[in-house]
C-alpha cells in the first residue's frame, strides 16, 4: 500500500549541484565552486578558476624587467610588497647583485608590515566567513594604519611598486621608524582583543576546530605552503629554513599548529597560526628597526636590467606561502619566460581533498582558512 | 483590563452605526495603529541597530542623511533620516520576479509572513489597557500566531526557484519549528505558576508576588532559555543560519527586492519587538515598575506604577532586550546548522523539561 | 556529563568575555573610530614635501602632471610606461631655421616642439615608473615640488572616458606649422575626424545608413526634429512596432499596434501592414491628420526600420542635433551598406562591383548601379539606397583620400565593426570541382594570412574564380551563403 | 645532497637515462624515461623529493620544441633539483599526478597555456581559460583571435593612437 503512495519515478533523490560563485559573498573573489551536495553534506567539490585571469605571464614576455614590477603587484593585491620582493629577489639572483644593507633592512621591515596587513585581512575575513562581523571591521581598522604607513613610504596604499630589482624606489621618509614602532605598540593589545572576541569564542571553536583537517603529508604532496601548511604542524618557513635576504639575522619563532582546540591541521589551527605570525612579524620589525643602518638605497640599482642568458627559480615566503618566480632569460632586456608559482593556486587545489564530507558552512570556513587571493591564483 | 477594541466600541457608540459597520471601522482603526507601530518600530530599530553595530565596530554609522535639513547631532543622532531614505528607496525600487519562479507564491509569501507578525500584535499588550483585543488565552494566541510566519518563509524559499533560497527555507523551517518547543515549555512554566493564559492575569500575579524571573532559580533559567530561543526564532545572529549571508547569499530572501523585501524586513523587526515585549510582560513584570522585583516596599512607594507609566516600563524593558539581541549579533559568530539543532534538542529542551518538573515541585512545596 | 556541563560553562564564559569587549567599544574607545567622513574631512597628506630629489619627493600618487615648458621630448617617460598611457609627438624644426624652442628651467636648450603630450589617466596604473627617468624632472605625480601650484588631486572624475585623456602640449598650430609639422597636423586631423566619427556613432553598428531623405515633416507643426540619425535598427526592410510610438493619442496607438501585430502575424509586408493599420484606425474613427502623416511617413520609407520620425503633439521639444545631418552626408559608402539589398544574387553582384570600383578608384555608387542594371536586378529599394549615397559621394572623396594617406602611414587599420568572423577553410569543401576548390582554398589562405575580413576574402574569391572562369552557379551560392554568415 | 651527488645517484639507479644540461645545474630527461626517473626521485629515500614546487612550461621559440621545467624540493633532505623534459610539439609527457598531487593543476595549466599534453593525467582540461578557447596563448607563435564568440576583440585604440 505504501509503495504506491510514492511514485519513485517522480520523486527522485539524488545529489544536487550547487554553483557557489563566481559571485558569492564568501568566495573571496571570483571563484566558482561546483559543489555536489546531498542535503547540506558536500560530497564533491570542483573549483573552477580563471575568472580573474589577466595574462600576467603573457604580459611579462612583452615588458622589460622593470616594467613587470607593477604587474606583480597586481597578482597578490593583499600582499603586493611580497610579490615585488619575491620578483626582485629572483631578478637579483639572475643578475647577481649585492644589495646595500639598508635596502635589505628596509625590505624586511616593509615585508613584515605587509605580512601583518595581509594576515589581518585573512583573519578578519575568516571571521566574516563564520558569521562574526565585528572582528572584521576591527582588523580592517588596524590594517588601515599599516596602509597609512605605506602611503607615507611610497605614495600608494594598495599597489606599491616599491621594491625594485636592485633596491627600493624611495628611502624611508622622516619619522617612519618612530611611526612604525608606535603602530606596533598600539597593535599588540589589539591582537589580545581579537583573541578574546573571536579566537577563544566557543561558537567559533565549535565551527572551526576539528573541521577540514589537512594531514601534513597530504599538504606536502599537494604543494600546500605557508601558514596553511604550518597549521598542519609542519615546521617549514623559508625565512627560517632557507633564509633569503637577511632573515638569518633575526630571532623569531615559526608558529605551527598544535591542535589546541581539536586535531592538528584543522581550520582553527590554520587560523591561529596566522594570528601568532603577526606577533612574530612584529618581533622581526622591532629588531630590524633597532639595527637599521644608514646608506644609499639607490646604490645598487642597475641602470638597465639585461641579465645573461640563463634561468633562475626564486623562492619567497609570502603571506600566503611559497611564491616562486621562474625566470628564463635569453640575454635581452625582456624576459623569455616568467612563470609564477602562486601559493594560493596550490593551496586551493587541496580544497576538494579536505572538504569532502563536511557541510556547506564548513566548506566556507575551510576556504576562508586557506586564505586565497584570486588575483594570484588566476594571475 | 480593558482593550482598545472595547473602549473604541464604547466611545464610537454615539455614531449609531449598525454592528457590522462599527466593527469594520474599529478593525480598520486598530489595523492602522498596528501597521504604524510596525513601521515606526522598523524605522527606529534599524537605525538603532546600525548605530549600535557601528559603535561596537569602531565606526560611525550613517551620518549624512537628515530629515528636512536636520542631520542630527554629531554622533549618535547623526544621519537620523537614513532609514527613512532607505524605506523610500525600497518602496520605489524596481520589483523583480525571477523568470522561472512560481510567481503567485512568490508574491504571496511576504504577505503571509507579514500577516503572521501583524496578527500577533492584536493580542499583545503594550501597557495595562493598551491592547487591541484582550484575549483570555493571550499567551497561547501570541505563540500560535508568531509561528505562522514560517509558512511564508517556506513559500518564499520554494517559489524563488533558487537553490540558496531553498536551503534557507529548509533551514528556517527546521530551526523555527524546533525552537518553538523550548519557547513553549518556558512559557508553560509561567502558566503553571500563575494559573492563567491571560497576560493581564500573569502581570497581576507578578504584582502580588514578584517579577516572575525571580520566582525561583528555575524561572530564572527559563527566562534565558526563552530569550535565547527567541533570538533563534527571529533568525538573528548567532542563529541566523537561514539567512547566513556568508553561506547562502541571503537565504530565502535572495531573490526578493524592493517592496517585498521591505515587508520581510518589517516583519523581522516586528517579530523582534513581539518576542521582547512578551518576555518583558511574562518574565520582567510587564507594566510594573522595577520596585516589583521583590515586593517588600511600603504601599506608598508604588506611585511609579500608574497607568501612564505602564507603557514606558514595557517599552523600556523591550528596548533593553532588543539592545541585548543586537549586542549578541555584533559579538558572536554564527552556529552551524547541526550545532543549532544540538543546542535546541540537547541543551534547551532537556533543561526546559527539567525546569518544568522542578517548578511544579517548587509550587507543591512552597 | 561533566564534559557537557564544562562545555556550557566555557561557552558562557567566552560569550561574556566577548560581550564585555564589544560593550567596551560601544561605550568608550571612541578614539579608535576609523571612519573618515570623506567630503567633510580629508585624508591628511603625508608630510614629505621638499624637493624633487628621490629621497625628498613627496609621494602622493594622485595624478600625473607635466610641466610642458620643461619637456624636451626625450620620450623616456613614454618608453618607461608599462601600459602605454603616455603619447608624445614632437617636431624637430628643420636645420637652419631660427625657431627657438625655449629653455627649460634647468637651462637646457630645447631642440623640439612638443606637438602632443597626452596622458590617458584612465589607463594609468599609478606605478610612478615614468617619473624617475625624466632628465628635466618635468613629469610627476601631482603633489611634487609644485604642490602649491597643482593641488593634490584625489578626486578627479569625468562623465566620459575621453575626459580622462589629458593633453599637456600647448604648442599652437602656427608654431607647429612653422616648425615644419604640416604633415603631422594633417595626420592629426585625420585621426581627430576618425575619433569624432566614432564619438558620433556611440557604439552602434554602422551597418545601416541613416535615411538621407528628410523626415516627413508634419505640416501643421512649426518645428520638427529628426531624431539622431544613428537610431537605426539592424532589421532593415521591416516595419517595427516602435514606429507607432509617435502617435500621441493612447487609444489610437493601441489600435494601431494591435492592427500591426495582427498583420505582422499574417505575414504581410510593410505596405500591407500600413494599409491594415490605416483601415483599423479609420474603422475606429480615430484617423486624424497627425496619424495620417505619421503613416505616410512610414510608408514613404518602409525599408527604413525606424523612420526619422516626427515629434508628435503640440509642444515640440527642439533637440538640437546640429552634427547629425552633416554626419549623414559625410558617411562614406561602405560595402556593408549593400547588405541592405534583399536579393542575394543582386547583393553579390553589387558587392563585386563595389570592390572592383574601390580598387580602380571609380565612383562606387555608379559602378554598383551600372552592374545591377546590367544584371537586371535594380529594383526600387536598391535604387533608393544608391541614391542616398550618390549625393554624399562627392563630399566623401576628400576624406577618402585623407584616409588612404592615413592608412599608408599607419599600421593599424580599423576593422569594420560588425563584420562577421572569417569563415573556416572547411566551409569551402562544398565546392564540387577539385580545381576550383584548390584555387579557392589558396585564395582563402592568402586572404587569411594578410588578415582580411570575411567580405574581403569572399570578394577576392569571387574575383579570382571569375578570372579563372570557374565561378559557376553552385560555387556562387556557396559564396553567397558564406557572405551572409551562415 | 649536492647537485653532483644527485646526478651520481641517478646515474647508478638509471644510468644513461638522465643528462646534465651544460653549464647549468639542471637535469634533462627524455619523455620516455620520465615516468621511471620521477618515481626514483620521489621514492628513493636519499632523494625523497616530496615537494613539487612548480612546473613551468616553456617555448623555445622555434615552433617545435616545448619543454616543462620541474622544480623539486625535499622537505626531508632539504635539497633542490630542477628537471627539464623537452618534447617536440605533439608528443606527450608522462604525467606525475600519481606521485605528486600538486602536479594536477600545474599540468593542467601547462596544457592550457602551452599546449603540453600529459599522458595519464586524470582530467586534462583547460584551467585558467574557458573550455572553448582556441590555441595556447603562451606559445611564441600564438596569435590573438580577432573574434571571440562573434564579438570583435578590441586591439587598437583608434581614437588614441
Amino acid at each position: 500500500m505504501e509503495a504506491n503512495l510514492v511514485d519513485k519515478s517522480v520523486i527522485e533523490t539524488g545529489e544536487m549541484v550547487l554553483n557557489m560563485g563566481p559571485q558569492h559573498p564568501s568566495t573571496h573573489g571570483v571563484l566558482r565552486l561546483k559543489i555536489h551536495t546531498d542535503g547540506e553534506i558536500v560530497s564533491q567539490i570542483e573549483p573552477v578558476i580563471g575568472y580573474l585571469h589577466r595574462c600576467f605571464e603573457k604580459h611579462c614576455e612583452k615588458l622589460s624587467y622593470e616594467q613587470i614590477v607593477p604587474f606583480t603587484d597586481r597578482c597578490d593585491y593583499l600582499a603586493s610588497m611580497h610579490m615585488d620582493h619575491a620578483y626582485s629577489i629572483a631578478v637579483e639572483k639572475l643578475l647577481d647583485i649585492e644589495l646595500p644593507d639598508r635596502v635589505e633592512y628596509i625590505r624586511v621591515i616593509i615585508a613584515e608590515l605587509q605580512r601583518i596587513a595581509s594576515h589581518l585581512v585573512a583573519v578578519g575575513t575568516f571571521g566574516l566567513d563564520v558569521g562574526a562581523i565585528t572582528p572584521f571591521t576591527w582588523t580592517i581598522r588596524d590594517r588601515e594604519r599599516v596602509l597609512d604607513l605605506f602611503e607615507t613610504l611610497c605614495g600608494a596604499r594598495l599597489l606599491y611598486n616599491y621594491i625594485w630589482p636592485g633596491g627600493v624606489s624611495h628611502d624611508l621618509p622622516p619619522k617612519f621608524i618612530e611611526r612604525t614602532l608606535d603602530f606596533l605598540d598600539y597593535f599588540d593589545p589589539q591582537i589580545d582583543e581579537l583573541n578574546n572576541l573571536l579566537t577563544t569564542n566557543k561558537i567559533f571553536i565549535e565551527r572551526t576546530a576539528d573541521v577540514g583537517i589537512l594531514p601534513p603529508e597530504v599538504g606536502i604532496n599537494f604543494g600546500v605552503s605557508g601558514p596553511s601548511l604550518r597549521g598542519s604542524g609542519v615546521n617549514f618557513d623559508l625565512r627560517k629554513n632557507e633564509p633569503y635576504s637577511i632573515y638569518s639575522k633575526f630571532d623569531f619563532d615559526v608558529p605551527v599548529g598544535k591542535g589546541e582546540m581539536g586535531t592538528i591541521g584543522d581550520t582553527w589551527d590554520r587560523y591561529y597560526v596566522r594570528v601568532l605570525e603577526m606577533r612574530e612579524s612584529a618581533k622581526i620589525i622591532r629588531q630590524a628597526c633597532a639595527e637599521l643602518p644608514g646608506g644609499d638605497v639607490h646604490a645598487a640599482l642597475p641602470k638597465k636590467i639585461r641579465p645573461n642568458a640563463g634561468e633562475v627559480y626564486g623562492r619567497y615566503e609570502s603571506a600566503r606561502g611559497d611564491v616562486g618566480f621562474y625566470i628564463m632569460s635569453n640575454g635581452k632586456n625582456i624576459p623569455m619566460r616568467v612563470k609564477m608559482r602562486s601559493p594560493a593556486f596550490c593551496n586551493l587545489s587541496v580544497l576538494s581533498e579536505i572538504s569532502e564530507g563536511w557541510m556547506i558552512s564548513d566548506v566556507i570556513a575551510i576556504l576562508g582558512s586557506l586564505d586565497i587571493v584570486l588575483g594570484e591564483i588566476d594571475r | 483590563m480593558t482593550s482598545i477594541f472595547d473602549s473604541l466600541q464604547e466611545s464610537l457608540a454615539f455614531l449609531n452605526l449598525d454592528l457590522f459597520m462599527l466593527l469594520s471601522l474599529i478593525s480598520l482603526l486598530g489595523g492602522t495603529v498596528i501597521f504604524l507601530v510596525m513601521a515606526v518600530n522598523a524605522l527606529v530599530a534599524v537605525y538603532f541597530e546600525r548605530k549600535v553595530s557601528a559603535f561596537m565596530q569602531d565606526r560611525l554609522g550613517p551620518m549624512e542623511v537628515g530629515i528636512l535639513g536636520f542631520k542630527g547631532g554629531k554622533k549618535f543622532w547623526g544621519g537620523i533620516g537614513q532609514t527613512l531614505a532607505d524605506a523610500i528607496k525600497l518602496l520605489t525600487k524596481e520589483d523583480i520576479l525571477p523568470k522561472s519562479s512560481d510567481k503567485f507564491l512568490m508574491i504571496l509569501a511576504p504577505f503571509i509572513i507579514f500577516s503572521g507578525a501583524f496578527l500577533t500584535f492584536i493580542g499583545l499588550p503594550f501597557a495595562q489597557n493598551i491592547v487591541i483585543s484582550d484575549f483570555n488565552i493571550g499567551l497561547f494566541y501570541i505563540v500560535a500566531m508568531s509561528s505562522v510566519g514560517v509558512i511564508g518563509i517556506i513559500l518564499a524559499g520554494w517559489s524563488s526557484n533558487n537553490k540558496w533560497s531553498l536551503y534557507g527555507a529548509m533551514r528556517a523551517a527546521a530551526q523555527i519549528i524546533s525552537y518553538e518547543i523550548p519557547i513553549g515549555l518556558s512559557l508553560l512554566l509561567v502558566v503553571i505558576v500563575s494559573g492563567s493564559l491571560h497576560l493581564g492575569d500573569i502581570v497581576q500575579w507578578q504584582e502580588t508576588n514578584r517579577w516572575f524571573i525571580f520566582h525561583s532559580p528555575f524561572a530564572f533559567l527559563a527566562f534565558f532559555i526563552y530569550f535565547i530561543s527567541t533570538v533563534a526564532e527571529t533568525n538573528r545572529t548567532p542563529f541566523d543560519i537561514p539567512e547566513a549571508e556568508s553561506e547562502l547569499v541571503a537565504g530565502w530572501m535572495t531573490e526578493y527586492s524592493g517592496f517585498r523585501w521591505a515587508l520581510f524586513f518589517l516583519s523581522e523587526y516586528a517579530n523582534m519587538l513581539i518576542v521582547c515585549i512578551v518576555a518583558s510582560i511574562v518574565f520582567l513584570g510587564g507594566w510594573l515598575s522595577p520596585l516589583h522585583l521583590i515586593n517588600i516596599f511600603p504601599e506608598s512607594w508604588y506611585i511609579l506604577d500608574g497607568p501612564a507609566l505602564g507603557f514606558f516600563w514595557v517599552s523600556l524593558k523591550a528596548v533593553i532586550l532588543i539592545f541585548v539581541m543586537m549586542w549578541f549579533r555584533w559579538t558572536f559568530p554564527r552556529l552551524r546548522v547541526d550545532q543549532l539543532m544540538y543546542v535546541c534538542w540537547k541543551v534547551f529542551i532537556p533543561f526546559a523539561l527539567a525546569n518544568l518538573f522542578f517548578v511544579s515541585l517548587w509550587e507543591l512545596i512552597f | 556529563m561533566s564534559e557537557y556541563l564544562n562545555n556550557i560553562v566555557y561557552g558562557v564564559k567566552s560569550f561574556l568575555t566577548g560581550m564585555k569587549l564589544t560593550m567596551d567599544h560601544f561605550r568608550n574607545k571612541k578614539e579608535l573610530v576609523a571612519t573618515l567622513q570623506y567630503p567633510h574631512e580629508k585624508w591628511p597628506v603625508p608630510e614629505r614635501n621638499i624637493g624633487f630629489n628621490h629621497s625628498e619627493y613627496n609621494l602622493i600618487r594622485s595624478r600625473l602632471h607635466v610641466d610642458i615648458d620643461d619637456c624636451i621630448a626625450c620620450m623616456q617617460c613614454e618608453r618607461a610606461c608599462p601600459v602605454d598611457c603616455i603619447k608624445i609627438d614632437s617636431i624637430k624644426p628643420p636645420k637652419g631655421s631660427e625657431i627657438d624652442c625655449g629653455m627649460t628651467s634647468n637651462d637646457t636648450q630645447k631642440k623640439m616642439i612638443v606637438s602632443r603630450f597626452t596622458i590617458d589617466m584612465s589607463e594609468c596604473m599609478y606605478c610612478n615608473l615614468c617619473v624617475f627617468p625624466c632628465p628635466e624632472d618635468c613629469i610627476y605625480m601631482v603633489g611634487g615640488p609644485n604642490a602649491e601650484k597643482h593641488e593634490i588631486d584625489y578626486e578627479f572624475s569625468q562623465y566620459k572616458r575621453d575626459g580622462m585623456i589629458f593633453e599637456f602640449a600647448d604648442a599652437t598650430d602656427e608654431a607647429i606649422r612653422d616648425a615644419g609639422g604640416e604633415k603631422w597636423l594633417d595626420q592629426r586631423d585625420v585621426k581627430l575626424a576618425k575619433h569624432n566619427d566614432g564619438v558620433e556613432l556611440k557604439g552602434e553598428v554602422k551597418s545601416v545608413k541613416p535615411d538621407p531623405i528628410t523626415a516627413p515633416i508634419k505640416t501643421d507643426t512649426p518645428i520638427s526634429t529628426a531624431k539622431p540619425a544613428t537610431q537605426t535598427s539592424e532589421s532593415s526592410g521591416e516595419l517595427e512596432i516602435k514606429s507607432f510610438n509617435d502617435i500621441s493619442d493612447k487609444m489610437c496607438r493601441g489600435i494601431a499596434k494591435k492592427a500591426f501585430m495582427a498583420a505582422k502575424r499574417g505575414g504581410k509586408d510593410a505596405v500591407a501592414i500600413l494599409a491594415d493599420v490605416a483601415q483599423a484606425l479609420s474603422d475606429a474613427g480615430k484617423m486624424s491628420d497627425e496619424i495620417q502623416s505619421i503613416l505616410d511617413g512610414l510608408s514613404a520609407s518602409p525599408s527604413k526600420a525606424v523612420a526619422p520620425a516626427v515629434e508628435a503633439g503640440g509642444d515640440v521639444k527642439v533637440e538640437s542635433v546640429p552634427d547629425a545631418p552633416e554626419a549623414v552626408e559625410m558617411k562614406e559608402f561602405d560595402i556593408k551598406d549593400l547588405n541592405a539589398i534583399e536579393d542575394k544574387m543582386a547583393r553579390g553582384t553589387a558587392k563585386k562591383a563595389f570592390i572592383a570600383a574601390k580598387r580602380s578608384g571609380e565612383d562606387k555608387v555608379e559602378a554598383v548601379r551600372k552592374a545591377l542594371t546590367d544584371a537586371g536586378k535594380l529594383d526600387t529599394a536598391t535604387e533608393d539606397l544608391l541614391n542616398s549615397f550618390s549625393g554624399a559621394a562627392a563630399k566623401v572623396s576628400a576624406p577618402v583620400e585623407a584616409e588612404k594617406l592615413a592608412e599608408s602611414t599607419e599600421e593599424a587599420v580599423v576593422e569594420p565593426v560588425g563584420d562577421l568572423p572569417l569563415f573556416e577553410i572547411a566551409d569551402l569543401n562544398g565546392i564540387d570541382d577539385k580545381m576550383t576548390r584548390g584555387m579557392a582554398k589558396k585564395i582563402f589562405m592568402a586572404g587569411k594570412r594578410t588578415g582580411k575580413t570575411r567580405t574581403e576574402v569572399i570578394a577576392d574569391l569571387r574575383a579570382g574564380l571569375t578570372e579563372a572562369g570557374k565561378l559557376d552557379d553552385a560555387t556562387n551560392t556557396i559564396l553567397n551563403k558564406l557572405g551572409s554568415g551562415n | 645532497m649536492t647537485f653532483d651527488e644527485i646526478v651520481a645517484l641517478l646515474d647508478t639507479k638509471a644510468s644513461g637515462k638522465t643528462s646534465v644540461i651544460e653549464g647549468k645545474t639542471v637535469i634533462s630527461v627524455s619523455p620516455e624515461n620520465w615516468s621511471e626517473i620521477s618515481a626514483i626521485l620521489k621514492n628513493e629515500s636519499k632523494l625523497n623529493f616530496d615537494y613539487l614546487m612548480c612546473i613551468s612550461a616553456y617555448d623555445k621559440g622555434d615552433n617545435k620544441v616545448y619543454g616543462a621545467a620541474y622544480n623539486f624540493y625535499s622537505t626531508v633532505n632539504n635539497h633542490y633539483l630542477e628537471v627539464r623534459v623537452e618534447i617536440e610539439d605533439g608528443i606527450s609527457i608522462p604525467s606525475v599526478v600519481e606521485l605528486w598531487k600538486a602536479a594536477d593543476w600545474h599540468e593542467r595549466e601547462a596544457y592550457d597555456m602551452m599546449g603540453l599534453k600529459f599522458e595519464g593525467h586524470p582530467d586534462l582540461k583547460r584551467i585558467l581559460l574557458s573550455d572553448d578557447w582556441e590555441g595556447y596563448p603562451l606559445r611564441k607563435n600564438y596569435k590573438e583571435p580577432d573574434y571571440y564568440h562573434g564579438l570583435p576583440v578590441p586591439k587598437d585604440k583608434s581614437y588614441w593612437d
